[in-house]
């Protein structure tokens, strides 16, 4: 049986035992392929909605998202690697708890926006992903990248990082010059999930409202920071901004400050009950940079 | 007065602060240019390196006032003035109450919280052509005693007594002591002094909820919907209609209102 | 070294049991230390989000100076080294996004060492004299 | 007045006109086709179906500084004297333009806007094929179009373009070139009826069957998968919502977004849109019912570049469309 009609077979008898009050999936786009399907169990159409479920290289977009609207419902969620990751940081952080969530993960081999391969797909170690509560079999996957291979992901940064620090200030003061603070970076991130983000706070305002350079430097600064320890490089950012500002850029920066001085990656199994990174501390953190 | 259509406000100079309450300040600002203003429109207060805010008249002619309550960058920086500091003006904009008074009617002032302000701003219009209003009574609530403003003025009010105005109080819940007034919300307290319908019109401000219980109770006593009249106080920026964000349905809230009958409230979609 | 520019400003977060009381003894003991110094009390420096460097930076500050106790003297037991992860984290993102390392500073002063926080004092205008004003977010602004 | 040039003689017609304004045309840039001003005018581009960003950009742009103030004395932001003119308009955008003139001037004139739109120069050029989320047909005027804008081009075969003067300002421009035949009328007319369009709304019966609606929740399953950006109504031609911000002194006019969570939201906390259901709610009746009540005409224009550029494909026509088959409950 295909994975599309396994997708919808769980979905079915999870709303036939109602183990579950809504379904995230994917349906067919016949523009970009794929986009998100809402199904809930309150639906008149429900059995022509599980129907539409399915999976394929076009199901880029990442439905944890998502789950923050849902609060207090069960939700079964088709989740491929890198959502995984995304639920997982979730879960670390209490935004989610797991006895309302079903995982029906599925093994992916790479998915696609506007006809090219994502740029995460090279290195993802998860293309057969190992946290989930039901696994669909992928045809022809590739195992999952070995953990030097996934170092590479930072090969990206030597450019940037060898930049004089004038260079640097030039180079990121350009792209802030082409934000338009539409905010799509931050809404489509699954772990930006507060209430009151810190661009739109006004006592202190922080960043400023206004979309000229030195407000969208800021505003870039801020939500890299934020973000530190915490983002698992779904480059649903990079992929939601209408200018193309490399925030994968700043997101790898910070994974690769926190991988090499405290140890921790983002996304494991193992980090659920553990605290975030930056909300946590050790002896031996860096020290003689402190007068 | 120039046309105000780019933005750009009347400069002003602040000429008098009275604390009303703990978080309530009433201004009172000189504008450089005669603004004329009528009970229920409202105006933008600019404060420099604050920003821009709508508020509503709480006075009925001369310099403007306006009650202002302590919560965000405007509003603090607006509580951090002195006298003599320089703000700016735009307005008067939206419709007036008076626009909704037709002859010599019974009046029922229903205030909430600070929904007070433009109910004062209609209070002193009244008592300044007395003769043309029939009986009036003024109810007006919020949650403690300390939080009611005016207080000194309302006290003069009900000693008056060619003013014929009758004050009610009310708080929501019973303080420890020194309270002789009503206790309860103000729709309860409203359904209680029993408001006669005929040939009598029914002014209430305050937060959306107590609009909302006070016109089903009134409903409930037999006013009709266009004896009720109340102002939506959406989030607005421009005040002339353009910024598209005070808009209920197709009504612009600052441009058709903010001044509505509860018919016109009605025939809004679900959307305040 | 290069002749001190006199109207640096740095902005000196000062956690107010150890660092705020150093520099607090360093005043009443008549001990000379540069006047480019604005001081803001926090109750620890744990207390400090890397938004307050980055909004004094952008404010005009040249430099900012975040300053907690030792190490084990933490009157809240782990502030201080929570700042320190946190603002070494942000150092790196600011280094990397251009903006100069000496800009950002911390050092760990407690309450009796009015000597050292003079030194720190001196150390942290010498460095950031070394890379001069601030003109990050002088154009831009239009 | 038509005249028949060829791409060289375009050029030149265009280079003429940058002598009395600024040029703004569609060029290259490394995150896709953008309007911006051109120097030279052989970055133009001609073969696109729209730019991501819109010519509302230019004259109701991201940030406008309104006035400058200090301690005791306001000073307005002097407006720049230099005219603009675009050329490379879709007769959407133009529309939209036309569409946005109306709530600018609604009683009080919006003098920011205004004084831009007014000297402004609009050169508009026909399309020759349809875009995947295009339905431009569904209002009433076709990709053709030449009523909102200046001067009209259209691109005949590979090297012969057609321009034509409409408005006044538009004819003074239009000078040196052939005189255009009825045969190149007619074969620009078939070139008109030969763009196939995917989407065809009927706009009436969704602005008639939107009053019934408001409170089904059909919203709630449509709209589940909008995120909340402002990408549709930033990079919409006719989206005019904004905010002010005051920033070093100087206050702003900025993009607002009704998709914002606080775009509504009161000082005392109480929002009337507290979720992203009633937020594309307010965008659909904006777009296909509100306007046309205190205005006439649409809001929306059909140019397709919200549901093109939307990171969750939510797609605000199938969306509209799809409140046809609500039946009455």
């Amino acid at each position: 049986m295909g994975m599309n009609e396994e997708i919808g077979r769980i979905a079915g008898d999870l709303f036939a035992k109602k183990k579950i009050d809504v379904f995230l999936g994917y349906c067919h786009d016949e523009h970009v392929g794929a986009r998100p399907i809402y199904i809930s169990s309150g639906d008149t159409d429900l059995k022509k909605k599980i129907e539409q479920l399915m999976f394929d290289e076009h199901c880029v977009m990442s439905l944890p998202g998502f789950l923050g609207r849902l609060r207090g419902e069960r939700v079964g969620i088709v989740a491929k690697g890198c959502d995984i990751k995304c639920i997982i940081g979730l879960l670390q952080e209490h935004q989610v708890s797991r006895e309302n969530l079903v995982i029906v993960a599925v093994e992916c081999d790479h998915v696609k926006w506007k006809g090219e391969e994502m740029d995460k797909c090279k290195y993802c170690d998860v293309h057969k992903p190992d946290f989930y509560d039901h696994i669909m079999k992928g045809a022809r996957v590739r195992d999952n990248v070995t953990a030097d291979k996934k170092k590479k992901i930072f090969s990206v940064l030597e450019k940037y990082e060898k930049m004089t620090s004038a260079e640097k200030l030039a180079f990121w003061k350009k792209q802030a010059k082409k934000c338009i603070r539409c905010y799509a970076c931050r809404q489509a991130c699954p772990l930006c999930f507060c209430q009151e983000c810190a661009a739109q706070q006004n006592v202190p305002k922080y960043i400023p409202d206004v979309a000229n350079e030195n407000a969208n430097y800021m505003w870039l600064m801020n939500r890299a920071y934020d973000l530190a320890g915490r983002c698992t490089g779904c480059m649903e950012c990079d992929r939601a901004c209408p200018v193309g500002i490399p925030w994968y850029l700043l997101n790898r920066k910070m994974a690769k400050t926190i991988a090499v001085n405290f140890g921790f990656v983002s996304g494991k199994k193992e980090n659920i009950g553990k605290k975030t990174p930056l909300s946590d501390w050790s002896e031996d953190d860096p020290d003689k940079w402190v007068r | 007065m120039k046309n105000r259509e780019d933005y750009i406000p009347i400069p002003a100079k602040v000429v008098a602060l009275r604390d009303e309450t703990l978080d309530v300040l009433t201004l009172q600002i000189k504008p450089d240019e005669k603004v004329t203003f009528r009970p229920g429109q409202f105006f933008l207060l600019s404060v420099f390196n604050a920003g821009e805010s709508a508020f509503a008249f709480s006075n009925d002619s001369g310099d403007i006032e306006c009650s202002v309550k302590c919560c965000g960058l405007n509003t603090q920086a607006i509580h951090r003035l002195a006298i003599g500091d320089f703000v700016g003006v735009r307005g008067p904009y939206g419709n007036s109450f008076l626009d909704f008074i037709k002859g010599k009617k019974d009046i029922y002032l229903v205030a909430g919280g600070i929904g007070t302000a433009p109910i004062r701003s209609l209070l002193q219009h009244i008592l300044a052509n007395r003769n043309k209003f029939g009986k009036v009574t003024l109810l007006m609530g919020a949650r403690t005693p300390a939080d009611l403003p005016y207080m000194d003025e309302l006290m003069a009010l009900r000693k008056n007594k060619k003013a014929k105005v009758d004050v009610i109080l009310t708080v929501d819940t019973q303080p420890e002591e020194g309270w002789k007034e009503n206790v309860g919300f103000v729709p309860v307290i409203l359904d209680k002094i029993k408001p006669k319908t005929k040939n009598s019109l029914v002014f209430v401000c305050g937060p959306p909820i107590m609009i909302k219980f006070c016109a089903d109770t009134l409903s409930k006593k037999g006013f009709k919907g266009d004896q009720i009249i109340s102002t939506l106080e959406n989030r607005m920026q421009c005040g002339i209609g353009k910024c598209g964000r005070c808009n209920i349905g197709p009504v612009y809230v600052c441009k058709c209102g903010p001044v509505f009958t509860y018919d016109d409230i009605k025939k809004m979609p679900k959307d305040m | 070294m290069a002749k001190r520019n006199d109207d640096l400003v740095i902005a000196a977060i000062l956690c107010k049991w150890c660092s705020y009381a150093g520099a607090d003894l360093a005043g009443t003991s008549r001990v000379k230390y540069p006047e480019n110094v604005r001081v803001i009390k926090v109750p620890c420096s744990g207390r400090v989000s890397p938004r307050f460097a980055i909004k004094a930076l952008y404010e005009g500050a040249d430099g900012v100076l975040i300053s907690g106790c030792h190490p084990g003297d933490c009157h809240y037991s782990e502030g201080n080294m929570r700042a320190r992860r946190r603002m070494f984290t942000f150092k790196t993102l600011t280094e990397f996004m251009g903006i100069e390392e000496e800009r950002i500073q911390m050092s760990w002063v407690s309450a009796s060492e009015a000597a050292k926080w003079k030194s720190v004092v001196e150390d942290v205008l010498d460095t950031v004299n070394r890379v001069g004003r601030n003109i990050i977010f002088e154009d831009g602004n239009e | 007045m038509k005249i028949i040039v060829d791409k060289k003689g375009l050029l030149k017609f265009i280079d003429s006109i940058r002598k009395k304004y600024r040029l703004i045309a569609p060029v290259q840039k490394d995150e896709g086709l953008f309007f911006d001003a051109v120097s030279n005018t052989s970055k133009i581009v001609f073969d696109y179906i729209n730019p991501k960003n819109t010519a509302k950009e230019f004259f109701f742009p991201i940030k406008d500084p309104i006035l400058r103030y200090d301690s005791d004395s306001i000073e307005e932001v002097k407006k720049s004297k230099e005219n603009i003119a675009i050329f490379g308009i879709r007769p959407c955008d133009a529309r939209a333009l036309s569409v946005m003139d109306k709530v600018f001037n609604w009683d009080t004139k919006d003098g920011l806007y205004d004084n831009r739109r007014k000297n402004a120069l609009l050169i508009g050029f026909g399309c020759n094929k349809a875009g995947d989320h295009c339905f431009c047909t569904s209002f009433g005027y076709g990709p053709h179009e030449s009523k909102d804008v200046d001067v009209m081009v259209y691109q005949l075969g590979k090297d012969e373009f057609m321009v034509l003067g409409v408005s006044k300002r538009g004819v003074g421009c239009v000078v040196s070139g052939k005189k255009a035949s009825p045969v190149h009328e007619s074969r620009r007319k078939e070139l008109e009826k030969g763009i196939v369009f995917k989407k065809k709304m009927d706009v009436d019966k969704v602005y008639k069957k939107l009053d019934t609606v408001f409170d089904s929740d059909y919203w709630t399953g449509a709209s589940f998968h909008c995120i909340g950006c402002g990408t549709c109504t930033f990079l919409c031609p006719s989206c005019h919502c904004f905010c002010m911000s005051d920033e070093r002194n100087i206050r702003y006019r900025i993009w607002d977004s009704c998709q914002f969570a606080c775009f509504t939201k009161h000082t005392s906390g109480h929002n009337p849109r507290p979720t992203q259901r009633e937020r594309y709610r307010q965008r659909v009746y904006h777009k296909f019912s509100y306007y046309k009540k205190n205005f006439g005409e649409h809001l929306c224009v059909g140019c397709g570049r919200c549901t093109l550029h939307c990171p969750m494909k939510v797609d605000i026509f199938s969306i509209a469309n799809g409140t046809l088959d609500i039946n009455e409950k």
